[in-house]
């Protein structure tokens, strides 16, 4: 097995429950986003447009699905026949499998996964962030300041800061205290969770935290604290762009929103930074005579008959005559027939809109209105709130 | 049918092509808004199964190869069988080949093949095909050859067209090329089914008699020996031998149901493919009637068109009745009506362009209108 | 997920404790055979041969090692979008993850990933056997006999017959009792371990087996009998050809030996039916003015200097002036120095064997000799038996 | 080196050759038992680092392109760069392009690379080499181009060599291209690392000038006004200009030390996977001095000879300083001295063939001597 700089961890482990109905039948880092993509496309493509070559995926929760979405990494080219993608769920051991206890502990039972590449450093990424980010300027940050680990942070809004894990760095970008979700903070700088490690280094902190039964074996309570104490040299390299944590259904609604509009935080459309998807086989989408799509982002493989404003229809949706969808994320392959309203909500996959359906709140509103996925939605009914095929009115 | 092998002719006629064939075979010219029309016979092939096609080629071949590339989009890139694509060979043929001796130069491609019979066609008939049928009904009939046919040429008529005279049981006993005066109804849409040692019999006799043209040549002088069969298609054609007929069944797909029968019937139109975002329209598009591809910016009115992969459409800019090709960019209030825009194209803001129905306008690749 | 007719399942769970010193580091499928080749090779070269491109390996004793050989597949032609070969570890679930029991309940356990498939037919294989074999043609036999299994099966000496398990079957193949190592064997034809069942029926036995508590979750003892006096009409598919279960060092060694000589039964040189492998990149091999080679098999990157007969090398290997290789098996990048003589022995891979070394009985023998990987033999040492690096005389 | 693209121009003078370039450029033919040519320069480019690799070919490229598939086993089939084979495209070209128009015609494939940097070569210069080393001294130079040459002109003199004049300080101060009599000893190995855009803007000078040989032409007009250096290459060089170089360079791979070098120095050479299975010698099998590679059969004697995958030597067969390509057969009892079969000869029983060392026997493809 030929010798790598650098292999990056994806942490996909989550079930996500914030994302209730939509992760019943797949992991959090499997979800759709932005027409077309899956959230973790995002860290996958960031490698892939950074040269790094060897993937692992940490996950536990519905391994199979990601296993068939990732398949042998071709969408990514990370289909390598040295390095290359790994989905990597807990396996048992002679002494009997375990879950993933935490962040650290995961990355811990894969030593042997990393070690076979006999790395110098290990990029710890995380499969559920929104963003575009160069990993070698990075890797290079972290090379010129001889850290020991780096630390990857976006500047907030002081008045969130309290919300984050804040990093205090002097002026050499030295990190002198990390303090999570601090009630006063002393900085503005939050860690988007991007680490890079100085292998050996880490291998032995992992060793070390696996022998502490008091550690809850995660990278952002105990192994990087632990590194501070020890005075480890760490710094903090400031990121700048679109970053977003998509971890609730509000947070994912609003990052889909953000791709709309003149002059969007994030670009899609840069050829020079890719994301890559798995593209299903579809035809050029359809815009029938009485469609009206405004400020809007449609996949191939849709037709539409009726109304879409600020909107994100996936591949394969189709809207009847006379259904006005506003404000909407429209996963793939629904299906909303004639006289349907949709206002502020976001549809699971393979779902029926019957005919003259309202669904969400019916003036502008505050409130998301979520609709699972493979649900049969009758003639009429009117939704608001997270629904998920009880009776409906 | 991984018993049958799939060739596809690329040695096409294409002379009433304008700029669309410039610098490419017919097979590589951009249609229906994602694909080339290689894809339709390719996807056809594949989805019956066939796993060895091989693509011959004459000139003008670096656009193909660069859509093909290794064949993994359309799952053929394999250590056994898979695509090949087969150049003219060797420096001392002659310029302008007839399609007999372009397969004659690779017999040892068809030699090595593991498959017993041949799947041979062109790139112009464009539809959405079932060839595991047509296998059954050539062992059924015991042909020898079968060549799929279409009753009532589509569209009017338009010279360019290869005819069969058949008996009542579908027994072909005459072939026309290029008719100025039609005597029959049935369009050979130059797709064979026959067998492999057969076909290298049939080229191998036809070069040592100095024949060159597969169908007036070879075929038609054998018609007698041999038992060849029509097989009635009844699906949609689109038969794309001008200009006038690309433009023709472009704006057809903007049928849903031709669309619909085209791209998913028998098995779905591979294509290479592109990442590419989704489509974004802005608050000022007003688009109607329209087939868009991928990675489209649209700020303007865009009507009864096809948009390829990538074009963008300035505010205030009108499109109709007109066909973009990839990463076309029109500023704005450009108006465009019967224009079709090849790979490439740069228009900058206020042009207006028109064709007529029966004449579109073609603007070649890489075209910059300042 | 599209729909496959046929997934193959391979077996490759054994520790193959029988191939000792040979497996310290990899699973018995993974041990090299035949001068270039992995046990395995076989199973999935038959498996891409025959048109069966989904395949999983099951496997649970260093998966890793597996995993590395294996890849993604490519060089077997597996690296498929859709199906291609898998390698399923046991994994955790919800409920605590747990060893594969038996063959059965290896496969019970992956019953999520052959449903993904959606497949009419399962093909059950061990990894640990060398033969050609179309399980296309096998695959038709079962069809044409309407059977709800299909078990391949050998004729073996009659004098032999009593150490298999033994298939009595009427002049339609039905198969009409199974005896595992009857004392008085009715038929010589023996089990060769290759099924093919109808999906739907052995997920319901997998259901059932794994339901009882007495059962030892075994295909040969547990579910195939279940099957017969249950009344399932099952065929014996008669396979003619060479065909070796490699499970032990000497039937190993022998089955590297059968591929010497002017006719062997197994025929590498099959254009028709090739042996995929993954292939090293090594140089062709040299055979230098002192070398003398006779009846043997050698592979790229080989240089030789002395004299070998009746052996097979692998790529890599180094023969010394003088050194005498005689009825063995060397495996990958062995060096051996000047003046060694070596008789009926396996040298495992990366060994080094200094000046003057004698391995195996000096006279012609019985008894094989096998030294373990990655030891360095001192000069002069005499070595017979099993070794694997205890003091040397 | 990922910001460093390739290319490789198989625009090559290969008019000594005789039969082995008959259907093949000279970076397709068979060289060391199991590569072509190409595969070195490619080797050594994918070796540093380099994952973008241009091979411009002019003709007979059908080989090369099997060889080379999707660049797989260069591990270059990548969906960003990656390795693109680009023929001559257009059908109104001259028929005998110099190697500048060649480039010229693709300057669009320069300008869409995302690299800036180009390694450039030809493939008849055999050797290991470390381009990362030449790309430092390139740098520490601060040189608009460096040429790697080497001092010393391996084997006889053989007229067609590229010589490069010095100053004690390595700058490049004349070249002389295929003089009668050699009035340097440093030959210039035809690889070049330049600026991406002072190679894109030196091509479209010399096109628009009517310029069209790369070295004659561009080089030299620009050696005074360019920082144009010479990188010394230490290592072993086999330079490949005719049938005789072509034998004598395969012989020498027989001397361990050269073969070590050439197939392990800076890294390892890449060629096609072939699946084939070991070597088998039976058991009246001799085989002395000799390179062989895999899925050979050997049952006659071979000596100081180069035997390719595939070959089989029959029963009291003496194969003596000969070089045998792949799947060759040799018959019972032939004798050869000095001989070179191309693929796929079949020699039967009894034949004797002898060439002389100087002027070795070269017998076509597909050749049959029955």
């Amino acid at each position: 097995m030929p010798k790598k700089e650098c292999v990056a961890m994806i942490l996909a482990g989550g079930q996500g429950s914030r994302l209730s109905v939509l992760t019943k039948r797949v992991a959090k880092p499997a979800v759709p986003f932005g027409g077309k993509y899956r959230i973790i496309d995002f860290a996958l493509s960031n490698c892939t447009n950074s040269g790094i070559d060897t993937v692992g995926v940490l996950t536990q929760y519905q391994p199979l699905a990601l296993n068939a979405y990732i398949g042998i990494g071709s969408s990514w080219d990370l289909d390598r026949r040295s390095g290359g993608v790994s989905i990597l769920p807990p396996f048992v051991r002679a002494r009997g499998g375990e879950w993933y206890k935490g962040t650290a502990n995961a990355v811990y039972q894969n030593i042997d996964f990393i070690e076979t590449y006999k790395p110098e450093y290990v990029l710890i990424l995380s499969g559920d962030h929104i963003y575009k980010m160069d990993y070698a300027k990075m890797l290079d940050f972290h090379k010129e300041h001889q850290a020991s680990a780096t630390i990857g942070v976006i500047e907030v809004p002081w008045d969130e800061a309290s919300r984050f894990g804040i990093m205090n760095v002097d002026e050499d970008h030295l990190i002198t205290a990390f303090e999570e979700k601090p009630p006063k903070p002393k900085s503005n700088l939050a860690s988007m969770g991007i680490y890079i490690f100085n292998w050996p280094l880490l291998r032995d902190y992992l060793l070390d935290d696996e022998n502490d039964s008091d550690s809850s074996n995660d990278f952002g309570k105990d192994v990087i604290p632990r590194m501070l104490s020890n005075g480890e040299p760490m710094v903090a390299y400031p990121f700048q762009g679109y970053w977003k944590d998509v971890g609730t259904l509000d947070s994912l609604w609003e990052a889909n929103m953000d791709l709309l509009g003149d002059d969007p935080g994030l670009d899609l459309n840069d050829r020079r930074w890719r994301v890559y998807s798995v593209n299903p086989t579809q035809p050029p989408q359809f815009l029938a005579h009485s469609a009206e799509v405004h400020n809007s982002l449609i996949n191939e493989g849709c037709i539409v008959y009726g109304q879409v404003e600020r909107s994100v229809l996936f591949p394969g949706v189709r809207i009847g005559i006379n259904s006005t969808i506003l404000d909407s994320v429209i996963m793939p392959n629904v299906h909303i027939a004639e006289n349907v309203t949709i206002r502020k909500a976001i549809i699971g996959n393979d779902t029926i809109i019957s005919d003259g359906a309202v669904i969400g709140e019916a003036t502008p509103s505050e409130q998301l209105t979520v609709v699972g996925e493979e649900l049969i939605i009758p003639a009429h009914s009117k939704i608001t709130g997270i629904y998920d095929g009880e009776a409906v009115t | 049918m991984s018993e049958v092998m799939g060739v596809i002719n690329l040695a096409e006629p294409m002379d009433n092509m304008q700029y669309l064939t410039e610098h490419r075979p017919l097979g590589a010219v951009p249609f229906g808004g994602r694909y080339r029309l290689v894809d339709f016979t390719l996807s056809n092939m594949i989805n019956a199964g066939i796993q060895n096609v091989g693509i011959f080629v004459q000139d003008r071949y670096r656009a193909l190869m660069d859509h093909l590339g290794s064949g993994k989009d359309w799952g053929l890139d394999r250590l056994r069988d898979g695509l090949f694509i087969l150049p003219p060979d060797g420096h001392h043929h002659s310029l302008n080949p007839g399609d007999i001796e372009l397969l004659h130069r690779h017999l040892d491609y068809f030699e090595k093949s593991r498959q017993d019979t041949v799947v041979m066609t062109g790139t112009s008939m464009i539809c959405n095909l079932d060839f595991k049928e047509v296998l059954a009904y050539h062992k059924e009939k015991d042909a020898e050859i079968t060549i799929v046919y279409k009753t009532g040429v589509p569209g009017p008529y338009e010279g360019l067209c290869t005819l069969l005279d058949l008996t009542s049981d579908q027994r072909v006993t005459g072939i026309e090329v290029d008719p100025v005066i039609p005597r029959s109804r049935n369009l050979s849409m130059q797709m064979y089914i026959m067998d492999k040692g057969l076909l290298m019999e049939l080229l191998d006799q036809s070069v040592s008699r100095g024949e060159t043209d597969w169908v007036k040549d070879c075929l038609n002088r054998n018609l007698g020996q041999l038992r060849v069969f029509g097989y009635p298609f009844k699906g949609y054609l689109g038969k794309i031998a001008s200009l006038q007929s690309y433009y023709r069944t472009t704006m057809e797909l903007l049928h849903p149901t031709i669309s619909r029968e085209l791209f998913f019937h028998a098995g779905l139109i591979y294509t290479k493919v592109k990442n590419e975002p989704p489509t974004k329209y802005h608050e000022s598009a007003n688009v109607k009637t329209s087939l868009i591809a991928n990675g489209c910016v649209v700020e303007g009115t865009v009507e009864n068109s096809v948009l390829f992969r990538g074009v963008k459409v300035g505010k205030g800019a009108h499109v109709k009745n007109s066909v973009l090709m990839q990463r076309s960019i029109i500023g704005e209030n450009c108006q465009f009506e019967h224009v079709i825009l090849d790979k490439d194209v740069l228009v900058s803001s206020g042009k207006h362009l028109m064709g007529a129905p029966e004449y579109p306008l073609v603007i070649r690749k890489k075209t910059v209108l300042s």
